[in-house]
């Protein structure tokens, strides 16, 4: 066991950290169109400086560092207060798919545009009736002759208006749940593909719905066999949290920084009842970012990502919704005021204990994974 | 003792649910939110029916109802995410009624009971300033200041209004440029006015929770409506519980209000802190409970969550009425009292 | 809406008030046996000053006094700190039960005795495989000629080895669990009739376990039709918790004023996390008596007792045990001395949320039988 | 950077649960428990394997080993609920080896490393005696008051034996007649001990944890294993959480204690915390969870409930912990630097 950073580790933390404040793109647009092309050229910024797919292999366009690279990397993009590249869902699920399950072709096609940003990707797995429920998906793809004609509806999908390939999770065939589903390379530029904005309980709009009508697939932008579209998504989604938690403790704590400097501010450091409510966020945030280094020694032990990620998935979501109410006792009757960022920090953590699964799902799968408990499925 | 409504006020609870049904839909309230609807037409429905005039004495022109009859107005507009227009009235008038002089009560009661010149409340803030909720187009506000209250006329006032957390009412920043004290003690008015925000919360927190038993019956996942998981049944129930513990609270205190001075103190806070930690806790599981759905805008889970949050920050805090609870359990340091 | 007593019921209060003054029969004893004693001679005073029964009806020996009244009596007995009767299992659940579902020859065989404390009472339910389940009871029931043949274990029972009558769920046939259960009222005082002290994690030994040899009973002690035990159970339960959880707020409110005053001679009462826990419990504690109330009056209005219950359930037992963990908090080190009555309270309530049916089943029954919700079973 | 135990680290964890199994089976715990078992032959066979030594340096006669190395062997322990004997022997050492001067260290360390001069520690309360647990027999005591230590050798002491709410160790009264001052800082000594008791609350979480899942598996209720219900395996995943997130804080603070000491005080108070927290929680919930069963004397559900409240207030409460952070982090009356 050693927590301290090896020289290496050392080396590439101070080369990322001086990279970052040379490169720092300086603060993001309000406007989401703006966002997005802000993002764009910042992803552009981090390819040319060899800082996108970090612990992508080097024969696929990465840089080949170890995933504690990766966390290193993650964890000073937070610290800088860095904006995340636009393509984040191609990097971290679409891309790492393909890598798994791809072919050689589809590697030659997808992962060169992932990596520099000029193919953004958005995910096409959740339906209104397959939330937790991702096997109920009712999207079809039907076999035409080249390809296939896929209908239906997706929804909480981001960027979806500005991407050009959605991972595509459709049934294609009529026999039991898990073993008809396929896992497809969408092109989002046709006809077919139709994009509308979702409006959030925040009032924002980081979302959107996709409906498809008669839209084509190449069979070559099939990933994986006919089939076997469930095996391909679970992949993706645990690559979506493996080495994320750290650094998501880390956005934790520096909003914590933020929040005992409003308890100092506002003059209410001497209330005992707030202090200790902050130092019990700390607190679960500290075991939080402990338990992400504990899984990715793990994960690197292993070579896959486990069902540990759950933990850290439920700990993100409980500690942001107990912050965002903590935030409101300290501004009082301020807090009514929604210009506050406390406010709106509150009401997007609500979302923390339902987006990328629930709170709920996440327990059923530490009882059934982790803990071989019986299902009641 | 009997520990139910009366007929009368059962008769109250109903016609309220009636009128928000036939004028205030979720329709008209969405229109509201989307600022398409300024609630006037809704405040001459209530000053039609005589509602504006429930919490003022005869005497000055009102009904002269019951504090349980005001919480059952109260918890029915909560209901349906009515403006706040009803609250701020009923505050103003209750304030002004029991420490206003009586000149202060002739000229302003009348006005309030009638719904022809319709009062507000503001609370001021540690910078002086103070925050109302739907006080535009009102005639005169109430600042409520620790321990004391002023009433200003309107056409002193100045009204900045601000994005509020709570969408379903307009959020003021009131600067009033003369004002004159209330001369009375308004400690028992605001112990009042905290029992109608609970009732107001109780409304709320039914409302979550009605919605979430209706989604966990139809909502199918995994070949099953999930309200037969338990993750989600066992979460309904403790939302019951905290309803039926909120109702009780806020039911007691409004009936102490009228009856028994003495307590009222302890009632109103063990009322005001079941309701507001209540409604959070239910407004935040039903949305839970609506996965997904209960995130978007279109659906109500956010502002009853928003709504929430707003009203159980009126007036006195959670945090404030536990420690007044302590020192009247003569614990805490202003506190000489014996434990009784 | 009338929160105030009546004159009729004030009356009474100051009556029960006056009397239990006079004959409050003092501190208990410590040792079990002599507890039992010490609570025979009480009830025998209450019954002769026509204190036992309240609610009964007269022509069965009763008070033939309201629920009101009877919950107002419950409250003046928690308020003198007097002891219960020794018979209160055959007062709230067998009586009841006799009045409910009993002949006119049980009537008249059993219930003077429950009245006066000559026959103690005890509750065979329970089994070591039927808890929660409570259909799942093995012990079974055999016809022979006169009566039944008994065989099988029960536990949790109190005071079973001074009972002389056990309320005795059987199984009576081997179709569905619900359908062929039988309620018998079983002689403890045979040869097939064992009762071993069953030792908690007090360290006391409150309850029993119950092993049937071969034990018999006559068929006229059968009590509803054979098969129908169940339904007779329900009821049985049922009357287990109407008007009680009034009286049991009021016991937790005199030992939250007890904590109070802890606080105050520990000098803890400048911790405002402290006291602001002891706030929190006061306000669950009054709500939870405020509930016992309404509920009270729904079932009077109704006249029989419902599921509300389970809400009252569930708030005593989440009271005790934030109670119990508060007051070692307040002691500190010093609570590690066993010898304080709040270790006690703290390891006894750690039962509450577990006997009488479970707070998970209470959860169920709400969800399923008020909210309406479908079951999984 | 590598974040979890090496070959070495490993091979003393499962030295320390070999040895449990073989020396300190659930019989024995039990003997103990009834009092007819006094520890003292488990006492000579960690003194036989040279454990008694782990927490001294060489040069006094120990193994000198590192304070993640004492956690393991602590969390072993924790998880047979063996004797206070090695801690409070370990504690003594740590603390005489790091605040007491030459000649103390010399008088005692090699006692207390070889296992023949038993050490203990007791902690000084408000009315001036010292809570020890498991001190009988002892050599000599470390008594322990805020911000000072003092150690007594057994002959100037007397010990009053109480009823202990943790049934597993035996809890005396300490009264010391002459105790000399331990001269140095005893601050980090103090904070590895809190790490070390850390690290027996996760062994006792742990098997509180091993149990109820073990019961959940089996335990048949309505026609299903209960694991089966939620409300049974979100409370084993939410226990998961807890131990796991005491376990990661417990050896992120012992690896701290030996090489980073500027950040021991925030690395060994989030330790306990989410230690004494997690622990109290994960064994009342494995209680729930066994149900009737689990609330039998014959069962160790309420032994490990009493162990983890008993631990929980060992040193420093949650509370001054809590406290401890927030001072830290720039916030409280104590504090003036500024948060990180």
């Amino acid at each position: 066991m050693d927590l301290s950073l090896s020289p290496a580790e050392l080396q590439f933390r101070d080369e990322v950290r001086a990279w970052l404040s040379e490169h720092h793109p300086g603060p993001e647009p309000q406007r989401t169109e703006e966002i997005v092309d802000f993002r764009l050229r910042w992803q552009r910024t981090l390819f040319d400086g060899g800082y996108v797919g970090i612990a992508w292999p080097r024969q696929h366009g990465g840089r080949g560092a170890t995933l504690m690279e990766q966390a290193i990397f993650n964890e000073e993009m937070v610290r800088a207060k860095a904006p995340p590249p636009a393509n984040i869902i191609g990097l971290v699920m679409g891309g790492p798919v393909i890598i798994a399950h791809g072919s050689d072709e589809q590697r030659a096609r997808f992962l060169a545009p992932i990596l520099n940003g000029d193919e953004v990707w958005c995910q096409g797995f959740s339906e209104p009736n397959a939330g937790s429920d991702l096997a109920a998906v009712t999207t079809r793809a039907e076999p035409v002759d080249g390809g296939w004609k896929v209908n239906g509806q997706k929804v909480w999908t981001s960027f979806a208006h500005r991407a050009t390939w959605c991972m595509l999770l459709a049934r294609t065939g009529d026999q039991e749940r898990h073993r008809n589903l396929t896992y497809f390379i969408c092109n989002m530029k046709q006809p077919g593909v139709e994009v509308r904005p979702l409006r959030q309980a925040t009032g924002d709009s980081e979302f959107n719905e996709i409906f498809f009508n008669d839209a084509t697939v190449a069979d070559e932008d099939r990933v994986g066999a006919v089939g076997d579209g469930w095996n391909v998504a679970i992949t993706t989604l645990m690559f979506e949290r493996a080495g994320l938690s750290a650094a998501s403790a880390l956005a934790i704590q520096m909003e914590l920084d933020e929040l005992a400097a409003l308890i100092r501010e506002r003059g209410r450091q001497e209330d005992p009842v707030l202090r200790r409510r902050l130092s019990a966020l700390i607190v679960d945030t500290e075991t939080m970012r402990l338990n992400g280094y504990r899984g990715l020694s793990r994960v690197i032990e292993r070579g896959v990502p486990g069902p540990e990620g759950s933990l850290a998935k439920i700990q993100w979501a409980d500690i942001n919704q107990r912050l965002g109410e903590l935030a409101l006792d300290v501004l009082g009757a301020d807090g009514l005021a929604a210009d506050s960022v406390w406010t709106r920090r509150m009401l997007r953590a609500r979302a923390n204990s339902i987006e990328g699964g629930t709170s709920e799902i996440q327990r059923n799968i530490i009882a059934e994974r982790v803990l071989d408990l019986p299902r009641m499925r | 003792m009997r520990f139910d409504l009366s007929d009368d006020q059962r008769a109250v609870r109903d016609a309220i649910d009636e009128l928000c049904r036939a004028r205030w839909d979720p329709a008209a309230m969405r229109r509201r939110v989307a600022g398409e609807d300024d609630g006037s037409q809704l405040w001459r429905e209530l000053a039609g029916a005589g509602w504006t005039g429930a919490a003022v004495d005869q005497s000055h022109g009102g009904q002269g109802l019951g504090t349980v009859e005001l919480a059952l107005v109260c918890e029915g507009l909560g209901k349906a995410l009515a403006p706040g227009t009803f609250f701020g009235n009923a505050a103003a008038a209750v304030l002004v009624q029991s420490a206003g002089d009586e000149q202060q009560r002739q000229r302003w009661l009348p006005g309030f009971a009638a719904g022809a010149m319709r009062g507000a409340i503001a609370m001021v803030q540690p910078d002086g300033s103070a925050l109302a909720l739907d006080a535009d187009g009102a005639a005169a506000v109430v600042l409520v200041g620790p321990g004391h209250a002023t009433i200003a006329a309107a056409d002193s006032c100045s009204f900045e209004s601000l994005d509020g957390i709570d969408v379903t009412r307009r959020l003021t920043r009131v600067h009033a440029a003369q004002a004159e004290p209330l001369p009375g003690d308004c400690g028992p008015a605001l112990d009042r006015l905290e029992v109608a925000i609970g009732a107001e919360l109780v409304g709320v927190a039914q409302r979550a929770l009605d919605l979430a038993v209706e989604h966990a019956r139809t909502r199918q996942q995994f070949g099953r409506p999930i309200g037969a998981y338990q993750a989600v049944s066992h979460r309904c129930a403790d939302m019951l519980l905290d309803v039926e513990s909120a109702r009780s609270a806020v039911l007691c205190a409004a009936w102490t209000a009228d009856h028994d001075a003495a307590v009222l103190p302890f009632a109103s806070s063990v009322a005001k802190i079941a309701a507001a930690q209540g409604a959070w806790r239910v407004t935040g599981s039903s949305l839970q409970v609506h996965g997904g759905i209960g995130f978007t805008w279109e659906h109500d889970c956010h502002l009853l969550l928003r709504r929430a949050a707003a009203s159980g920050r009126l007036l006195g805090g959670v945090d404030s009425h536990l420690d007044r609870i302590s020192e009247l359990r003569g614990l805490g340091p202003r506190s000489t009292t014996v434990s009784a």
